[in-house]
């Protein structure tokens, strides 16, 4: 008996927290009820998987815990709320980014001259300090006075469209002053990052290859910031649908590059150091959500317009009607459920799909779940596994990050959503098992549930034994309970639901 | 025999001067600060009747000094809550992302319960806060210990938001005036920071001294030798006989008491609570405070609580409101530059620190 | 020197540290083309350690190694082994999540590599092919054993390195992996780890003894066989 | 209940995912005897160990020590009643001093662990007893090294004094002499005997070198493949055939019928 409850512990505690969760409620409520309680639920739980999963990925494939995950969500939002509405932004800024990346390019090439005349320990300290200083103070220089804030600026028309806020944009003179300082700067940085020792081992892109990519990365920078204004209308003229789209991928982009930015400067260094790591990106989640605020402003945005496609007001009978109608909200056993929501969970249902498929059917996804067990000997048959610790480190990133964009409608957008969507993601993976992708999802499931089924009843109020009055509360309460399911999993099973033993 | 009976004593306690003598010193500055500061950037106005020491205790209540008493007094309180930090993660080797739960739980019951509520005596109120403590960190104990590594800082760090959700909450406005805090409750008036500047001063300077003289008698144990032996090699120590669990909790629970007190201490000093107390950013902040001034020492969080303390006071002026972005960059250069520590980069040539920070490592690495 | 003495694998007094820990202080090894190679030596001499050095898992501080003429120290694991050296680790380290199949494919460096070495890792393994569908966990010990060989077959591998081989398994098994090893070795050149000292003076052609970090004896397998201060000496009585 | 038996295992099984690493192992172990496991790599004595110290349960099967039954005690109460266990790999607390590891050790076994009021320098009793240990085991001139500055040899003999300090009724020794130096090796040998012959005690040996403990054992048992093959003194055991063709046979078998 004893031997029967240990083996299948995993499956009898999804039971009783299903039962739990279930089992008094259904007698005690309408089906519509709670049918649209469920479907808030996997909304939450849809938003919580997008953050989860990456996490769980990374911490089972690089022993990482990233806590600037949430950093990334909060990232997403905000580079996904501007593309839809203050294209503007991007006109002004993406093209700084595009020189820097020219010119930093281009200099690992002069880096490679450089570095063999620097021949002590001591010299290439100095040259170090040198050209950190050199490229810290003409960056400096060129970002002097740049009206990040003002660009920023927008007010939200009753249409949803964007008003920018008129002059935020700085005279194209200046700009392209600022694009040049900012190659200048480029080259200490490019220098810096330019591989010193044993050159034959780290092959370099043949000159001429590099020369091509970084050219057309400053022309495509110069060409954007030309065509700024006429962008910048014809961006908006386009149709909602089409622009969420664009949000969506823009801040999968940002946040992955994000990713990857963290992976390499702060996580690879420290490999077999997780203390560090953890620190680091615990100092990160300070520094990032601060630098998001200096940048965006720390006043919380109104919820995001959400796309014509779910924008209409009116209420469809049917899911069938809905294509036609584009309803924000549809009928469900007679009552109104917003559509949006629905995307939200079927945007979850599709990652949790593509994710899963990815991890059976494909090499990438062989070698990931290789990796978990024994990253050494991947390495081992010849496969360059810090190359997919990047991958996985920007596909989490980048997952976390579209989140954020698909939660921008629902939720609206400021700097503290992050902290919240990091901590049930870590309290989801803890209940679901660090490192297992199946446990993620039940885990998040799971907490979506408790919050969904939390509130109602903390609301609705709950008759306690003993207590004539009703107890009612705020979400809140139902907020800090599903710490109480954590503390209940990890009692039974320390390792999780899905967790592998310690 | 009776002579060299007392040439051993005196050379025992010439040893334990010679080993004393820089703890000595700095207690003595830091009795004196308050007179010192008095004579020399007091206010000379403050001053009514013209010399001596009681007119060297008024300046002592005005102006820079004040100031800069005030200064000391929350260096004081964070070491406290730095040094209870430091029994978890440098001695014992448990890296809790929680500890601000205890610290908040301190401020908040001695503020609920000397506030309007309740009206306890400020006696009362402390005994009710370290008993309140021992059983918040017993029971949080129990249930975070049975995970190890990153899995303990997450379950740790889940623990403490859940207070901070419900500190936020508005369901009990009446209690813990949700999110705005408590502010203003009646501290009994000979105890009022404001009003007798010097008196608080000393009182958390005594309180600093027991912390640290009960933390270093802990640590100089034969328990606090085990939390060490966990530290190193946990499954080592269980194979020769300790219970590892046990030490474990006794350092949590030993941590929680001195994290309460000194929350208490806090929000006697501030005269409010806020839900910040309860936040990952001031488990941070200790953290930071641990790991700058350098781990598994006790001199090591209290330099390092020093220099957060002064630095965030610094940078606010300098920055402004941007002041926490240089703080977290700041924080990380450190912890990349410095990964000992101050005093631990100072005693690099003494193995355990460096090591154990390697050993703490390998244990969160599952090795 | 003529050309079939050519060394597919030469290690020259390589220096190895782990964290603080001086593992290997002076190892030497030369592999020729076409042999079976053996280190001997005590449990902790530094067998496996200087296996890893050669493959870049615990790159040496010094010394050289040399594969196939090209110097690759200090190279990382992943590049020395798509060059061409395949590593069965101690204990086997099969994924035990992944099917046969998948343990198999992954070590594939050019799609269609499996396809084309099928019928020889089958022809070995029999076993293998029967068990394909099942996650690696669930093999039991000599058919794991057999699959971390047969991973190392996959690619066009020019020197294998095989730790222990033997270690666990029962005797009926153990012949089976001598068998498939002497018919490897046909192939491919081997650098072998064996404690099993039977084992060992059946199958390699050379050897080189290493105690404590250090590499104190190396020659023909013959000789050692005959030598028997040396065995007494350097590998105690029982072996 | 038999007083003269002091550890005995019943049909002790174990199982890791479908491998029986021990296989119905039933063995008796008399006070005051030095008994050797003996056993080809991978024969399940680790295992077997393991299961005596607590470090794994079975996944059947009983141990019983002084006649109680302890299959579920956990290790660090066997410390307490008396059983202490080596490690094939050194396992020591690296940072702390040779000193520290041994005092750790008699201090576990004492009553004032939980004193955390006192400096632990006023328990002379521990320190006085680790040092007579050090010097038993000959490493009295490193006391105040950190342990992982020690040689190969001196950490296994730290191991060995770590175990002597909780002075326990039953030592569990896993391949003491594993990776020593050939020429420290009787050294060890030479410890292990002392200690048997003046401190009264029970030790189990796990070793595969044949030759080192014929002349130390009361009794050998042999492994293979999870089960027990055979037991009995040595000179039973280098005759017995069957131990022969499994075990010395199909190893050794070329060099001892070829000379």
């Amino acid at each position: 008996m004893t031997s029967f409850i240990r083996r299948n512990r995993t499956l009898l505690l999804i039971i009783a927290i299903v039962i739990v969760i279930f089992g008094g409620t259904i007698r005690t409520m309408e089906p519509k009820v709670w049918v649209s309680i469920m479907l808030s639920g996997l909304t939450l739980a849809s938003l919580y998987f997008l953050v989860a999963s990456g996490l769980s990925l990374i911490f089972g494939l690089m022993d990482v815990l990233n806590f600037a995950h949430g950093v990334l969500f909060v990232l997403g939002a905000y580079v996904g709320l501007s593309t839809f509405l203050n294209p503007r932004l991007f006109f002004n800024t993406l093209p700084v980014f595009f020189m820097l990346i020219a010119a930093v390019m281009m200099a690992q090439h002069l880096g490679r001259a450089f570095w063999p005349h620097v021949n002590s320990k001591r010299r290439q300290h100095l040259a170090n300090i040198v050209l950190l200083l050199a490229a810290g103070s003409i960056l400096y220089l060129a970002l002097r006075g740049f009206p990040i804030r003002a660009l920023n600026a927008f007010n939200i028309t009753a249409v949803g469209g964007a008003v920018t806020t008129a002059n935020a944009q700085e005279p194209m003179a200046m700009m392209f002053r600022r694009l040049l300082l900012v190659a200048l700067a480029g080259v200490p940085i490019g220098i810096l990052l330019s591989p010193r020792e044993r050159q034959e081992e780290v092959p370099l892109r043949p000159i001429w290859q590099t020369a091509l990519i970084s050219g057309s990365a400053a022309v495509i920078g110069i060409v954007l910031l030309l065509v700024r204004d006429t962008g910048e209308i014809w961006m908006l003229a386009l149709s909602p649908d089409f622009r969420f789209l664009l949000a969506i991928i823009m801040g999968t982009i940002a946040g992955a590059l994000g990713g990857v930015a963290i992976e390499t400067g702060l996580i690879r260094p420290f490999y077999g150091n997780p203390v560090t790591q953890l620190v680091l990106t615990l100092g990160l989640s300070i520094a990032g959500i601060d630098l998001i605020e200096a940048v965006f402003g720390e006043e919380a945005n109104p919820p995001m317009p959400p796309p014509t496609l779910f924008g209409q007001s009116c209420r469809s009978d049917t899911f069938i009607n809905w294509f036609s109608e584009h309803c924000q909200s549809v009928d469900v056993l007679g009552r109104a459920f917003p559509t949006y929501r629905l995307f939200i969970i079927v945007v979850g249902v599709v990652v949790f799909a593509a994710v899963g498929l990815m991890l059976r059917r494909t090499r990438l996804g062989m070698i990931i779940r290789a990796g978990v067990q024994d990253s050494e000997m991947v390495q081992a048959l010849g496969i360059n596994v810090r190359r997919i610790f990047t991958l996985v480190f920007a596909l989490g990133s980048g997952l976390a990050a579209m989140g954020g964009v698909i939660a921008a409608p629902y939720l609206g957008v400021f700097p503290g959503m992050g902290a919240i969507f990091q901590l049930q993601a870590f309290i989801a993976v803890v209940i679901g098992g660090m490192g297992s992708f199946i446990g993620a999802a039940v885990g998040t499931i799971i907490l979506g549930m408790a919050r969904a089924f939390g509130d109602h009843f903390v609301a609705a109020g709950i008759h306690l034994p003993f207590l004539d009055a009703v107890v009612k509360g705020s979400p809140a309460i139902a907020r800090a309970s599903t710490v109480l399911i954590m503390a209940l999993v990890l009692l039974i099973k320390p390792s999780g639901i899905f967790g592998k033993k310690e | 025999m009776n002579e060299t009976l007392s040439t051993t004593t005196h050379s025992s306690a010439r040893r334990r001067l010679a080993q004393w003598w820089p703890y000595l010193l700095i207690l003595g500055l830091l009795v004196l600060f308050p007179l010192l500061a008095g004579a020399t950037i007091g206010d000379p106005a403050a001053a009514q009747d013209g010399a001596g020491l009681s007119s060297l205790m008024q300046r002592a209540e005005s102006g820079a000094a004040k100031f800069w008493q005030g200064m000391i007094i929350q260096i004081l309180i964070f070491a406290i809550f730095a040094m209870s930090y430091d029994l978890l993660l440098g001695y014992t080797g448990i890296l809790s992302f929680g500890h601000a739960m205890f610290f908040g739980t301190g401020g908040y019951a001695m503020a609920i319960l000397i506030g309007r509520n309740f009206n306890w005596s400020f006696g009362m109120a402390l005994l009710a806060v370290i008993l309140i403590a021992l059983a918040q960190s017993l029971i949080f104990g129990v249930l975070s210990l049975r995970v190890k590594g990153v899995y303990l800082a997450m379950v740790t760090l889940a623990f403490a938001e859940m207070f901070y959700i419900l500190a936020e909450a508005g369901d009990f406005r009446k209690y813990t005036g949700a999110d705005d805090g408590l502010h203003g409750f009646p501290v009994p008036g000979w105890l009022s920071a404001t009003d007798h500047r010097t008196r608080f001063y000393y009182l958390t300077l005594i309180f600093f001294v027991a912390a640290f003289l009960i933390i270093k008698r802990l640590v100089d144990s034969p328990t606090g030798k085990v939390m060490v032996a966990t530290r190193e090699n946990e499954h080592r120590a269980t194979m020769i006989g300790f219970n590892t669990f046990w030490y474990k909790l006794t350092a949590f629970v030993a941590a929680g008491v001195f994290a309460a007190l000194a929350g208490a201490l806090s929000a006697m000093y501030l005269v409010s609570v806020t839900p910040s107390m309860l936040s990952l950013g001031r488990t941070i902040d200790v953290l930071a405070m641990t790991i700058i001034g350098g781990m598994g020492t006790l001199v090591g969080p209290i330099l390092g609580a020093s220099i957060i303390q002064l630095l965030g006071y610094w940078l606010e002026r300098w920055f402004g409101a941007s002041w926490t972005l240089v703080y977290g960059i700041l924080f990380m250069l450190i912890v990349i530059f410095l990964p000992y520590g101050i005093v631990g980069t100072l005693r690099a040539r003494s193995f355990q620190i460096r090591d154990g920070w390697k050993q703490l490592q390998q244990t969160l690495a599952g090795k | 020197m003529a050309p079939s003495q050519k060394n597919v694998l030469e290690v020259r007094n390589i220096q190895t540290f782990i964290g603080q820990f001086h593992i290997l202080d002076g190892v030497s090894v030369e592999v020729p083309d076409g042999s079976i190679t053996v280190l001997l030596g005590r449990n902790g001499a530094g067998k496996t350690t200087t296996l890893k050095s050669i493959l870049g898992l615990t790159p040496p501080r010094s010394g050289a190694i040399v594969f196939n003429g090209k110097e690759i120290q200090g190279e990382p694991a992943f590049r020395t082994a798509a060059k061409g050296i395949g590593y069965v680790p101690e204990h086997r380290a099969i994924f035990r999540d992944l099917s046969v199949a998948e343990n198999l494919r992954i070590a594939e460096r050019k799609s269609g590599d499996l396809a084309r070495r099928e019928e020889f890792i089958f022809g070995l393994f029999p076993d293998l092919k029967r068990l394909i569908k099942l996650p690696g966990g669930n093999l039991s010990g000599g058919q794991q054993q057999m699959l971390a060989v047969a991973r190392a077959l996959v690619p066009d591998n020019q020197l294998l390195l095989i730790d222990e081989p033997s270690e666990g398994l029962a005797p009926v098994v153990i012949e089976q992996m001598m068998e498939a090893i002497s018919r490897l070795s046909a192939h491919t050149t081997i650098l072998l780890v064996e404690q099993n000292f039977i084992m060992a003076s059946r199958l390699a052609d050379r050897y080189t003894i290493i105690e404590t970090g250090r590499s104190v004896k190396s020659g023909m397998m013959a000789d050692l066989i005959d030598d028997e201060a040396s065995i007494q000496r350097y590998l105690g009585a029982a072996a | 209940m038999d007083d003269s038996i002091l550890i005995e295992t019943r049909e002790l099984v174990k199982i890791f995912g479908g491998l029986r690493a021990v296989d119905g192992v039933s063995m008796t172990v008399r006070t005051q005897t030095l008994h050797t496991i003996i056993g080809p790599n991978g024969a399940g004595k680790t295992t077997f160990f393991n299961l005596l110290s607590g470090n794994i349960r079975p996944t059947s099967g009983k141990v019983f020590y002084k006649g109680r039954d302890i299959t579920g005690v956990p290790p660090y109460r066997r410390a307490h009643i008396g059983i202490g266990r080596s490690f094939q790999i050194t396992n020591v607390f690296p940072n702390l001093s040779v000193l520290e590891n041994v005092r750790l050790a008699a201090q576990a076994v004492g009553h004032d662990n939980y004193k955390f009021w006192a400096d632990h320098r006023r328990f002379h009793k521990y320190e006085e007893r680790a040092q007579a240990i050090l010097q038993q085991v000959g490493l009295a001139s490193q006391t105040n090294l950190p342990a992982r500055l020690l040689p190969h040899g001196g950490k296994r003999k730290l191991e060995l004094g770590i175990l002597l300090a909780s002075d326990p009724d039953l030592l569990l020794l896993d391949e003491p002499t594993a990776g020593m130096a050939r020429e420290e090796i009787p050294m060890l040998m030479e410890v292990i005997r002392s200690v048997r012959e003046t401190g009264k005690k029970t030790i189990i040996l796990v070793e595969h070198k044949m030759d080192l403990v014929m002349n130390v054992s009361d009794r050998i048992s042999v492994m293979h493949q999870g089960q027990l093959l055979a037991e009995g003194t040595p000179l039973e055991i280098a005759a017995n055939p069957t131990v022969q063709k499994a075990y010395l046979g199909d190893l050794y078998g070329d060099l001892t019928e070829g000379k």
